[in-house]
């Protein structure tokens, strides 16, 4: 067993992957020398060489179009978004060049590209530093996004991230990196990369979250059981396609589902786990799906961006509200 | 301000312009001291493939043109005017090269070799480019204006880590070729091909067909001064061509592809053509140029030239362009059953290649219309 | 009364709002002497001069970052989006400046831009031209997204979205531009820009949809009284803000709602109404929505792209699939 | 290729690249022909002028990183360095010009008139600019690279409209100056900016002050030549200046804005400077660069340069350094006490300026926030 925070879990299985085939590349602003801002490439340069790791031009569509010209000639890159807010740049070349290639060569061509974004808020940082914009690939067709939630997830995730030959938009939840956990670096995930998973089990109500808002959850579910209450708390971790099976599976028991994200509101990604669990488990449900997300605002000055994100009250707020109904 | 004060015209002037020419329009062979060098090795023989080159892509065109009127095509992009920027660019590629063409370049598209009636798929809408780009190192059609020069910039980065640049073994050295048109400059993707090309020296060339028009936009929409200076800013060559002269692109793309492909970094071509036609058949170029435009560019035919040099040098004739003729109208008959029976797709198809691994999910929405579809059919054999 | 398409009342509403402000601005790709590929714009250059509807460079990014600074020097810009496919290379500026400059600014500064977006699919296109991604926009706050469906509608809600002080992101039905219908030019609009409307009462069932899919449900409905099926039909003409009280209403009578749209289904603007009309009417709902839209695949080739788009028929299964719940 | 061979060092060397300077490293004057006359009504009041603005800019900054340190502030990106290209360039604006700035100009700001405390805010986390860009003519600043390039040659186009170039009145002729830095030329939206200014001609003048790194990649990951160049490849004049020089980047800047003012159009500084701190306070530079090279920069210290000339001349005393310093501290003080008694947001105010038109589906969030937040309220009062 080791301890890895996150940041060193993405780093480690970065290495891994490297490693294990001599076309993965890192690419990005800063990931060389730096090791980026987050040191989750950190060193990779010096091991792996400016070939293999190297720092591009500061410009988004640039470091996307390039990594798919690389792609098509049988490289496997992997493309590190500085920040959240700063995808939109390289946006055209992800929903049509990135998301449709494969479809549009009927098949023949394969863009094994893996786009990681630091995300999230709840860091005290500027503008556009904090965004959650995963909704917006979420509903891409040809894409996958997925968002770990732990260091074991972290690592085994982006090593099958980049063994994908789907390109996959790999959310990691920067105010997370520094968390640690103990896990064994060769024993096998027990999950493919496009399947969630329950993290704690429950009776009364169900609680749907991903990337940072996972741990969240489960303090929730912690917390919770103080009042007597006991929540289920499943981390989806892919957020296209979804894997609502387990979820079904838990509304059809605790009739209650509370989904948690920080980015806003309306059409993020709980809106599609709140419809789709709404059309299979219509008969179960004692109340309708409960959003706790952020609101539909831009996303507020750092002082007060503890109200504008869900916290452990919110969420139980939530969960009152799911039972009270 | 005392430096380089700019030049406020796109089309440039004599002057300050040069125009790599080696063949009048009138056909006349004119020398040049550099650029004989890269052509000097043409025979009579290549000067006739070329004029075949020539002609089977007018052909295609012409004919594709006739079945979109005929409703057999959805659209068609003509490149009536462009013959020779394309046939002289892609036959200065070795087959190891790599092209990344946008929607206009069907007459690259015969000199690699790619199958004529493949490229009618996409304007037909039965697919989206049905070509396999691996077999003749030709990419897809690009819609998006100007996104395939980073795929070509990042492919050519490709090439340079493979160690395929600068080996010396003409087998093994390969270039890039990324074509765009003079519209598309003006896209932030183009340019940031340029830096990441410049920074990297990645092997790769931008072929610009200047046709003087994005859709109804002339030139001075795009640019105050000549394209191919763009590229001195971000620290490669650049130089105009005519691009109605098949020799002139032949030997100014053979140079620069061979310059990427010793690992001495990109260059910018700009190919300064007209487009004859209108932007596509959906368009009506009389809304916005003057036909007196296309007059004095008729005079300029990149086609006629080359007849009238090898007519005028005896290389060829009437039986040859009597042969290369009859050749072209067995391409447009090709093109004319093989497009007509080219079946519609069946819907569930669409699901199939969303995802090199399809989820769940959407197998369950490919099996939602299936379902869907039969039920119609079973309506039908109810009555 | 005057008999126009949807094209010429979006050129007449245009040319009103032109005549009305000197400030008002058209700019784009080929407005000018061309009158823009579907003639939306025809004329206005020859009336109102080449400053006021003026040809830009081939570049979407530049087209919407220079009329952010337009509107910065007091100008109210209009932008014609040539089509749907070709927003994203401008997304960058309209989701992280034109979304965000108010906010940004604490108010002080507005950007009074109206983006235009031919839009959607069924007119036998290629790539790109018939996609329809008011999704992207209806996400992101600080924006207002709206569609119109009819000739009328088409007149003055342009005329309104000139006249907000918000941006707006304005989606025309390019498949419907060629429908005509009479109206009377000077009558003045019976509703404001973000309102949804009621355009066909019924009792059994409840539709909604906007832009070219209105008009496919009110056809439906007819249809639909053959088989003694009444069916209420909602124009949402808002996608964001969605205005749901007149859905929300109809559902309370009805119990059954099929949201419907060109789009594909996960994310879709469907998917937020029917989480909110899930949330607001849980008791009233006989059936789950059922959303009837485009499948979760990129916009298929032009040969089969009537089966991936919702038809008459694909909504009446609807219906029949909410009423048989 | 003939054609202009590629320089392939982005510093460029002595024989092709110009750097304007007027005042050396060491305070002296070195007259330029044509320059000088830009700047010879410069009284030796105005050169005081200069030393104390860049002494405040100096000490706005060290004191916004001494506030992040105690805490105050969230994240601060330090001037140092470049506070002669910031007060050279922004001394050279009339009132009615418009600034467009990035997230670094605060000696651009202070010039401006804009109280630097206001600049704090956003660097603290409690608003995202509070200053009104209109009162100064200084707009909000940018983070997202590039993209107030193309803010600002909009802005210029609406000063073309409203007639406010070349009509020869000081007062109201106009131009925008749109500051950015080299690592942001590699974005498309500077690029498309150049192109818009361009063809457009537009009263913009851009102001790239290239401090030889983009957070930890220098310079060489974005060009290959030097940056001024890229403009000539738009159609208008570039040139580098030592951006130490504060004499040498007022005469510039008043060039180029004249020039737009007058409706001759755009331009491009490239202010050659260097970034003597870390990106932000949350950067680490020595990760990445050598010490040495830090050294060699702080030997043309742009203030020092500019108090040696002075006392050179003989333009001021000890009196007026020491009465200089006395008012910066003053200002530090106001920096302090202001920063601290800064308020936090209430939370629902963040949905007040979303929308001009607030729908009412956000106000009910607005209000379901507030019934959340009165919850806990409540929940107090009832203990
Ligand atoms: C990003 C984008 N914006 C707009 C369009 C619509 N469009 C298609 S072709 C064209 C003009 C292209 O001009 P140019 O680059 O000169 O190429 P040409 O068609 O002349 O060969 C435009 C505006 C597009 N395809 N992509
Ligand atoms: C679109 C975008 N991508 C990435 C970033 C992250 N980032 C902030 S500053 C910076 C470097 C900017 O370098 P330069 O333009 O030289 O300006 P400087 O910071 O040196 O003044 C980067 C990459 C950003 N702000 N915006
Ligand atoms: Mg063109
Ligand atoms: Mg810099």
């Amino acid at each position: 067993m080791t301890a890895l925070t996150i940041a060193k879990s993405i780093n480690a299985g970065l290495r891994r992957a490297m490693d294990a085939d001599a076309k993965v590349l890192v690419m990005g602003e800063d990931v060389g020398r730096l090791g980026g801002v987050f040191r989750v490439t950190d060193g990779l340069q010096k091991d792996f060489g400016e070939d293999r790791v190297f720092d591009t031009p500061l410009a988004e569509a640039g470091i996307i179009g390039t990594a798919i010209g690389l792609a098509l000639r049988g490289y496997r890159p992997v493309c590190e978004i500085q920040f959240d807010g700063f995808v939109f740049p390289g946006y055209d070349q992800i929903v049509s060049q990135v998301a449709k290639m494969h479809f549009r060569s009927g098949g023949r061509l394969r863009l094994p590209i893996t786009i990681r974004i630091p995300y999230g808020g709840g860091i005290g940082a500027v503008e556009h530093h904090s965004e959650s914009p995963e909704g917006y690939f979420a509903h891409t067709p040809g894409l996958k996004v997925v968002s770990c939630a732990s260091p074991a997830d972290a690592y085994w995730m982006i090593q099958q991230a980049i063994a994908s030959d789907d390109p996959i938009i790999f959310f990691e939840p920067k105010r997370r990196y520094y968390e640690k956990a103990e896990f064994d670096l060769d024993q096998e995930p027990d999950l493919p990369l496009n399947a969630s998973r329950v993290v704690a089990e429950g009776s009364d109500a169900t609680l749907a979250a991903y990337g940072p808002m996972v741990k969240t959850c489960l303090e929730a579910a912690t917390a919770a059981t103080d009042d007597g209450r006991s929540l289920e708390v499943i981390d989806l971790r892919t957020l296209s396609p979804l894997d609502l099976e387990p979820v079904y599976a838990s509304v059809r028991r605790t009739g209650r589902l509370v989904v948690v994200h920080e980015a806003q509101r309306t059409l993020g990604v709980g809106t599609e786990v709140a419809a789709r669990v709404t059309e299979e488990c219509f008969y179960s449900l004692e109340a309708p799906v409960v959003r706790v997300t952020g609101y539909d605002t831009p996303y507020p000055p750092a002082r007060v961006e503890e109200d504008y994100l869900p916290d452990l009250d919110r969420v139980l707020d939530g969960v009152e509200r799911a039972l009270s109904y | 301000m005392t430096v380089d004060t700019a030049v406020t015209s796109a089309s440039g002037t004599a002057a300050d312009t040069e125009l790599v020419q080696l063949l009048t329009p009138e056909g006349e062979r004119v020398p040049h001291e550099h650029y004989d060098t890269l052509i000097d090795d043409i025979t009579a023989d290549e000067i006739r493939d070329l004029y075949r080159d020539l002609t089977m892509s007018r052909r295609i065109d012409s004919e594709a043109i006739a079945l979109q009127r005929q409703g057999e095509l959805g659209l068609w992009a003509s490149l009536l005017g462009q013959e020779a920027a394309q046939v002289g660019s892609a036959r200065a590629l070795r087959p190891q090269d790599h092209v990344f063409p946008t929607y206009r370049e069907h007459g690259v598209a015969w000199c690699r070799g790619v199958d004529p009636a493949q490229l009618l798929g996409l304007f037909r809408g039965v697919d989206q480019g049905s070509w396999d780009p691996k077999e003749n190192n030709f990419h897809l059609y690009t819609i998006v204006i100007g996104a395939q020069t980073l795929h070509a910039t990042g492919y050519a980065m490709g090439v340079q880590r493979d160690g395929a640049i600068g080996t010396g073994d003409p087998e093994r050295d390969a270039a890039v070729l990324a074509y765009f048109g003079d519209g598309a400059t003006s896209q932030g993707d183009v340019n940031e091909a340029f830096i990441w090309a410049g920074v990297n020296n990645a092997p790769v060339v931008f072929f610009c067909q200047n046709n003087q028009w994005a859709i109804s936009e002339p030139l001075e929409r795009q640019t105050r001064v000549p394209l191919y200076r763009r590229a001195h800013g971000f620290g490669f060559p650049g130089l105009r061509v005519d691009g109605n002269d098949v020799l002139a692109c032949l030997a100014v793309s053979r140079e620069a592809l061979q310059r990427a492909r010793d690992g001495e970094g990109p260059s910018l071509i700009e190919a300064f053509t007209y487009r004859m036609g209108a932007h596509t058949t959906s368009d009506d170029a009389s809304r916005y140029r003057l036909d007196s435009e296309l007059e004095s560019w008729r005079l300029k035919d990149p086609v006629e030239r080359v007849k009238a040099y090898m007519t005028r040098e005896k290389m060829a004739d009437q039986a040859f362009f009597d042969g290369v003729e009859a050749e072209a109208e067995q391409l447009a008959e090709h093109l004319r059953t093989t497009c007509r029976s080219m079946p519609d797709p069946h819907p569930t198809t669409i699901f199939d290649h969303v995802y090199v691994d399809t989820p769940p999910t959407l197998r369950a929405q490919q099996e939602e219309m299936a379902r869907y579809l039969d039920s119609f059919v079973d309506e039908k054999e109810a009555q």
